[in-house]
């Protein structure tokens, strides 16, 4: 492993183990005040755990116990560049004197320092900026030139805190894509709201919600087969979770669903998880009954557009149906609606 | 909000007993500048030590206990009290629009507001006799108004603010500018009025500067002697402060003025130590 | 009695005198002072203390002042010139005397050894009128001295010496006796080319000529004399 | 970066014709504030021209280029300079450790450091006297040395940052403080180490606290009198700074002393206003 | 109109012309950098105009003329509230006093505003937050206590600059809900990036480009026809335009569009433009003959996960595959493809 990360901080209830090795990308998800921002901070020497340690390639950046820091590397000697979520232009330098200050500050020569600085702005798209000061950009572009900055320290480790949010759509794709590419061979963790930022750059997903790791793994295995709520949630999935009892899983609600197992020899009682696209599941006004399908009964809480589609969403799961249906049905927040899913299109797994 | 360590255990990548909270930001302060501040710092205290080490301790409490010493002390945390209100009164303002009006001869009047910093103090007395004494510029339409300034504790009121009002001015200026006004912007958009705005937010974000600019306008008055002597003079209860005690003490009794000294730093230290001029801000 | 204006007045049932003299004359006055007020029912004595130049510059800009006594006759002339005092009347004199620190380091006697150029001699600056009788004694020694420093005011070179910092300076008799222990003083007969004056008048605009006067004659008459000579001074 | 218009035409629903850039942020001032910055501004103004008004300026000329003047300036500009430089070598330290250290006493220090504000000058003087001087705390170590201080330009230059350092210290930890570290945070990250963070991110970003600071230390060293008289003495060309010089003549000739005073306060406003106090920051 | 909007500021190229209805919003989109916060700055005041004017309910905020502001309304008097791109909490006060300060200001009590405070701190999810220090919020609880801050000065045009960058996927359907209702009755401009936000939560919506107003219409109007290729972007549709031929639209770069007309009579050479959604675009290796169809040749250089599907860019056309397509076809970014698609999906209109 390139980063080994495992550190507490109990003023903010924060607990994570993390590893993510070389040239590798690892996601970080997680509702607000999940403590995604409080672990970039530990591994960049921003904050100091409490209790843990943090090495890169070896190398001990932080050991501390109890409070006590046993080992401390500053932040200028890690190697670790944070792209924090704010983006903190130097104010007083311009645009490319602020990409620049990274490889100037590692020894590099004005000239080959700017020669970067321009290669960089050209990545994010923003090369005619260069002269221009911090203040005279919008916030899209101000994150975009943060962005390239970050990049232009050249670290061994790289930090993006929700490098994505502010930018518009021409860019987010653009800007996307030459990051993965960037990235490739790139030792990085990333912070982010959108789904289409791990499924693109992230090798590996990690799911923090207040302060632990809940979930982590591949991407698509982790989107594919979400634990967590938030997971599903994200991934765009229906999740339900309870107990198995021998031919389906038994929420806390009471509900009963039926799926696809995994196998036979499952034992009654163990925790399973019933997950299922929203695509899959049909809303009506009254209660349907026939062949083998789960049905739930729910309010609608909101109607989302999602392309051709409209989402419909009960407290805890969601339906796509079409515009049509909203129609015929007068579907509006509030209504009464029962949601069936046939059983073929639910998986069930262990977790 | 910030905090960083001294030196010697900042940047060890070995292994280190330090105690330090965690959660803490922790960025360094290079390790070779507690050199040139501790030479700065025994700049300043050695002379302090050299001359506690002069004082006659036996008969410093009597000495500062007499009834001139008394008078003379009283006096002058009243005055320098009083100018410090006036400074303020009269300092923020003028920060304020310094900072952030703009108007043909701005910066000529800002290197004006400064003049009093190196006028000596003496001199500052006259400037200030031609202009409030009896045959000042103003003294004789305030003499009509049954006003006399000169030679009264309004004197030495106003001696000490005018040389203490641009240590306030131009610290408060300064902290003004690195603030910006980003804060202001959105309070203003929610409705407060330049005033509110003002008092609620540009002021206690610029606290750590207002602190230091008062205590050092606090001190200045506090230290006042030559433009005091020569514009308001010296009689004892009235016009007579701490300083010019001192300076009539070393006349004859060198030792004595010294242990006045010694009191004057002790109150000045005590008043400062209890404005705390570091509250959180970020 | 009539106030003179601001805090500096009656308060009730006393009637304020203002005395503005030269810093060192503080004990001098007090004493005089003290003895004006048992003299005096009701009269309420107050000194304003400061150099001769600045007690000048105040009564120039009309300062509420009844009294003024300066350490020089050049100072006090300023004023007369601008008929802001009656007539200055002599009421002490001063002689120089060669000031060492305590032990005498350097070993001085005479005044001819403070040309010794390893010797650090402080004197004060020819323009204050210790300056002034400083050079006229160096004249009538035919001498040529050549003081590491020239300072504004006495006290500035007894502090030079006090401290060791200077061998010796050149200093009035009466500084030598206030200042104790601190410093030893050596006679020189040269000191009688320059003796220093020290006159008094009243103020011309003062609210109280009568207790002016009085106070005045009080300081020349024996009583004062003999106070002056208490602290070193010599008779005009 | 900021500007905010004078009073009378912020407020005005009513059609007005100023005209000032567009595209500037526009947040108001309070209005009722250019009332007290008025009046404060006419505290420190009107004794200037008090005084300008005694000056006998067919003289003037004759004054202020004879031989003495002309060394006294030049000794002052000389030594302010150079104590100037040694207060932002020795103060930039010791701002930072204060602003942003961490140690127990740092509370007592910060007081401390104030003292040579409050301590009245002369007395300032006499406890460098006792430090530094032959029979001083350091002075017999020092005279080993072959080192001697007193009645030296060196003597002035001491005397002129001791009583000038604690100016540029306060008025700097109070920006330091204001702006707090989030860009030396940003910048550290970026593998910047200390000494390049503080050159390219800190001290940039409080220059207007650091140009106060500056300025208010270089005005205070320039008119510095009493400690420099009473440590460093007075010797034309070697110790006698332009203040001191004023004193002398101001005992024979004040108005000569008032037209040299004018000079002093000239050459302070020239020097202040070629130093750029307000480099625009954001 | 409520406001009425119209200024120009040369230095940043920008002169846009916006008028809202009492009660209604209006949302503005466009690329990082086009003008959508000088707009808003303009309105609440922290900028002013070159030239131009802006009116709220018939009072005049402010006109310029020629670089000379002739009207001044300062910004605390136009009950005018921005929520700015940056937080901007109040550091020296609290969760709930920040939040408090607008009532505050406008003269309520403490009780009072307290109170207001606490019901819009619950709006947003954090009424356990209220008296924590803004330095202790993640980023994006940050942003929702601005937003709160906004809501609760309750102002006569609400001024919201990307509210919903760096909202978790579990709060922000939450806000956007709640901000629907928050906004029913409220006049509001609000900018972002994410046209889910325009969808639900405008009325009408502007497209803003290089400083001037390229779009404009109602919200289901330009999503479903845009006419700029920003608004096709945001929309998930492609768009080509070009002149008419008399039975299609040619291009610039030369290639002919056949589509629904809107009916005969067009004369050659009017300016048309076409729209298809990805989802009817196929994917070939090789170029397809056939029954009418439209063709274009492209190289691949982007595909993005996009739920069940992938969308497949090239240039300036994007397609909707299903990721076994993508396999099939082993499509990966530099790929030489044509895409397809039949002439009855693709809608032709003027403009
Ligand atoms: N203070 C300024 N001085 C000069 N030009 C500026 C200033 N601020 C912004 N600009 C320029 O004006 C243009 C419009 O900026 P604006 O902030 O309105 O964009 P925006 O649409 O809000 O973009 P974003 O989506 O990135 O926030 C940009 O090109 C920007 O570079
Ligand atoms: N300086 C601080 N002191 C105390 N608690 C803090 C501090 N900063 C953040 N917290 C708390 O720690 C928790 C984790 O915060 P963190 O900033 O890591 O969240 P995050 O996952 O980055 O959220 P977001 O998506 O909103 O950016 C939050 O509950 C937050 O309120
Ligand atoms: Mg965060
Ligand atoms: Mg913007």
């Amino acid at each position: 492993m390139t980063l080994t990360f495992a550190a507490t901080l109990p003023d903010r209830g924060f607990d994570v183990e993390l590893d993510v090795a070389e040239g590798r990308t690892l996601a970080l998800l997680g509702p607000n005040g999940a403590g995604k921002s409080t672990a970039l901070g530990l591994a960049a020497g921003t904050l100091r755990p409490h209790d843990g340690h943090v090495t890169l390639d070896g190398r001990p950046l932080v050991h501390a116990e109890a409070g006590r820091t046993r080992t401390w590397v500053p932040p200028h000697a890690r190697q670790v560049a944070l792209l924090a979520q704010e983006a903190l232009l130097f104010p007083h330098l311009s645009v490319r004197q602020n990409v620049a200050f990274g490889p100037r500050s590692q020894g590099a020569r004005r000239r080959e320092a700017d020669a970067a600085a321009d290669r960089r702005l050209a990545d994010v798209g923003l090369a005619s900026l260069a002269d221009r000061a911090p203040s005279t950009l919008s916030g899209g572009q101000a994150q975009r030139v943060a962005v390239a900055r970050a990049l232009a320290a050249e670290p061994r480790l790289l930090l993006l805190d929700e490098p994505m949010a502010a930018l518009d759509v021409e860019v987010t794709p653009a800007l996307r894509q030459s990051l993965k590419h960037l990235l490739a061979e790139q030792t990085t963790v990333i912070t982010t709201h959108d789904v289409l930022d791990a499924l693109l750059l992230a090798d590996e997903i990690a799911v923090i919600d207040g302060g632990r790791v809940v979930e982590r793994g591949a991407t698509a295995d982790v989107l594919a087969r979400p634990r967590s709520t938030f997971a599903a949630k994200i991934a765009g999935l229906n999740l339900l979770a309870g107990t198995w009892t021998g031919d389906g899983v038994r929420t806390t609600a009471g509900e009963v669903v039926h799926g696809h197992a995994p196998g036979d020899g499952l034992a009654v009682g163990v925790p399973m998880t019933a997950v299922f696209r929203p695509a899959a599941v049909s809303v009506y006004l009254d209660e349907q009954h026939g062949s083998p399908r789960n049905t739930f009964r729910g309010t609608v809480t909101s109607l989302e557009p999602r392309g051709d589609l409209v989402r419909v969403r009960t407290g805890h799961l969601a339906a796509d149906v079409t515009p049509q249906s909203v129609a015929e049905l007068s579907l509006v927040p509030g209504a009464q609606v029962w949601l069936s899913v046939k059983a073929a299109e639910v998986d069930v797994y262990p977790g | 909000m910030t905090s960083l360590v001294p030196g010697p255990h900042r940047a060890s990548h070995r292994p280190s007993g330090t105690v330090r909270p965690a959660g803490e930001p922790a960025v360094g302060l290079p390790r070779w500048a507690f050199v040139p501040a501790a030479v700065g710092g025994l700049l300043v205290l050695l002379p302090l030590v050299a001359m506690g080490s002069r004082v006659d301790w036996s008969s410093f409490a009597s000495l500062i206990t007499s009834e001139s010493s008394l008078a003379a002390l009283g006096l002058s945390l009243r005055t320098a009290a009083t100018s410090t209100l006036l400074c303020l009164v009269l300092g923020i303002p003028m920060a304020l629009v310094l900072a952030r009006a703009r108007f043909a001869g701005l910066d000529l009047l800002r290197s004006l507001v400064l003049v009093p910093l190196v006028l000596p103090p003496v001199v500052g007395g006259i400037a200030l006799l031609y202009t409030f004494g009896r045959r000042g510029l103003l003294g004789s339409s305030m003499e009509v108004l049954g006003v006399q300034i000169a030679f009264s504790t309004t004197a030495v009121v106003l001696a000490q603010t005018f040389v203490a009002l641009p240590f306030l001015v131009i610290s408060l200026e300064g902290s003004l500018r690195t603030a910006g006004t980003r804060y202001d912007v959105v309070a203003a958009s929610l409705g407060a009025r330049p005033t509110t705005v003002l008092r609620r937010v540009t002021l206690p974000l610029v606290w750590p500067g207002l602190a230091s600019g008062t205590v050092l306008s606090f001190a200045r008055a506090l230290g006042e002697f030559g433009a005091t002597i020569t514009f308001a003079g010296s009689l004892q209860g009235v016009t007579r402060t701490l300083p010019l005690e001192i300076y009539l003490q070393r006349e004859t009794d060198p030792d004595a003025a010294v242990a006045l000294s010694f009191l004057l730093v002790l109150v000045a230290v005590l008043v400062i130590a209890s404005t705390r001029t570091h509250r959180r801000v970020r | 009695g009539p106030a003179a204006g601001g805090d500096v007045g009656t308060s009730a049932g006393t009637t304020t005198l203002t005395v503005f003299a030269a810093a060192s004359l503080q004990h001098a006055f007090e004493q005089v002072a003290t003895e004006f007020e048992a003299r005096h029912e009701g009269v309420d004595v107050r000194l304003s203390l400061a150099g001769s130049a600045d007690l000048v510059a105040q009564v120039q800009q009309g300062a509420p002042a009844d009294v003024v006594a300066t350490a020089s006759t050049a100072t006090m002339d300023r004023l007369a010139a601008d008929n802001l005092v009656g007539a200055p009347q002599a009421f002490a004199t001063n002689a120089l005397q060669i000031a060492v620190p305590p032990g005498n380091p350097a070993g001085v006697e005479t005044l001819a050894d403070l040309t010794d150029p390893g010797l650090a001699l402080v004197l004060c600056a020819p323009e204050v009128p210790c300056g002034a009788a400083s050079a006229a004694v160096e004249e009538a020694a035919g001498l040529h001295l050549r003081p590491v420093s020239e300072e504004r005011s006495v006290t500035d070179v007894l502090g030079k010496v006090t401290t060791g910092e200077a061998d010796a300076g050149l200093v009035y008799v009466t500084d030598v006796a206030a200042a104790g222990d601190g410093v030893e003083g050596i006679a020189f007969p040269e000191s009688s080319a320059a003796p220093t004056t020290y006159p008094v008048a009243t103020v011309a605009g003062s609210a109280e000529p009568a207790l002016a006067q009085e106070f005045v004659h009080l300081v020349l008459a024996a009583e004062g004399r003999a106070t002056l000579l208490n602290l070193g001074f010599g008779a005009p």
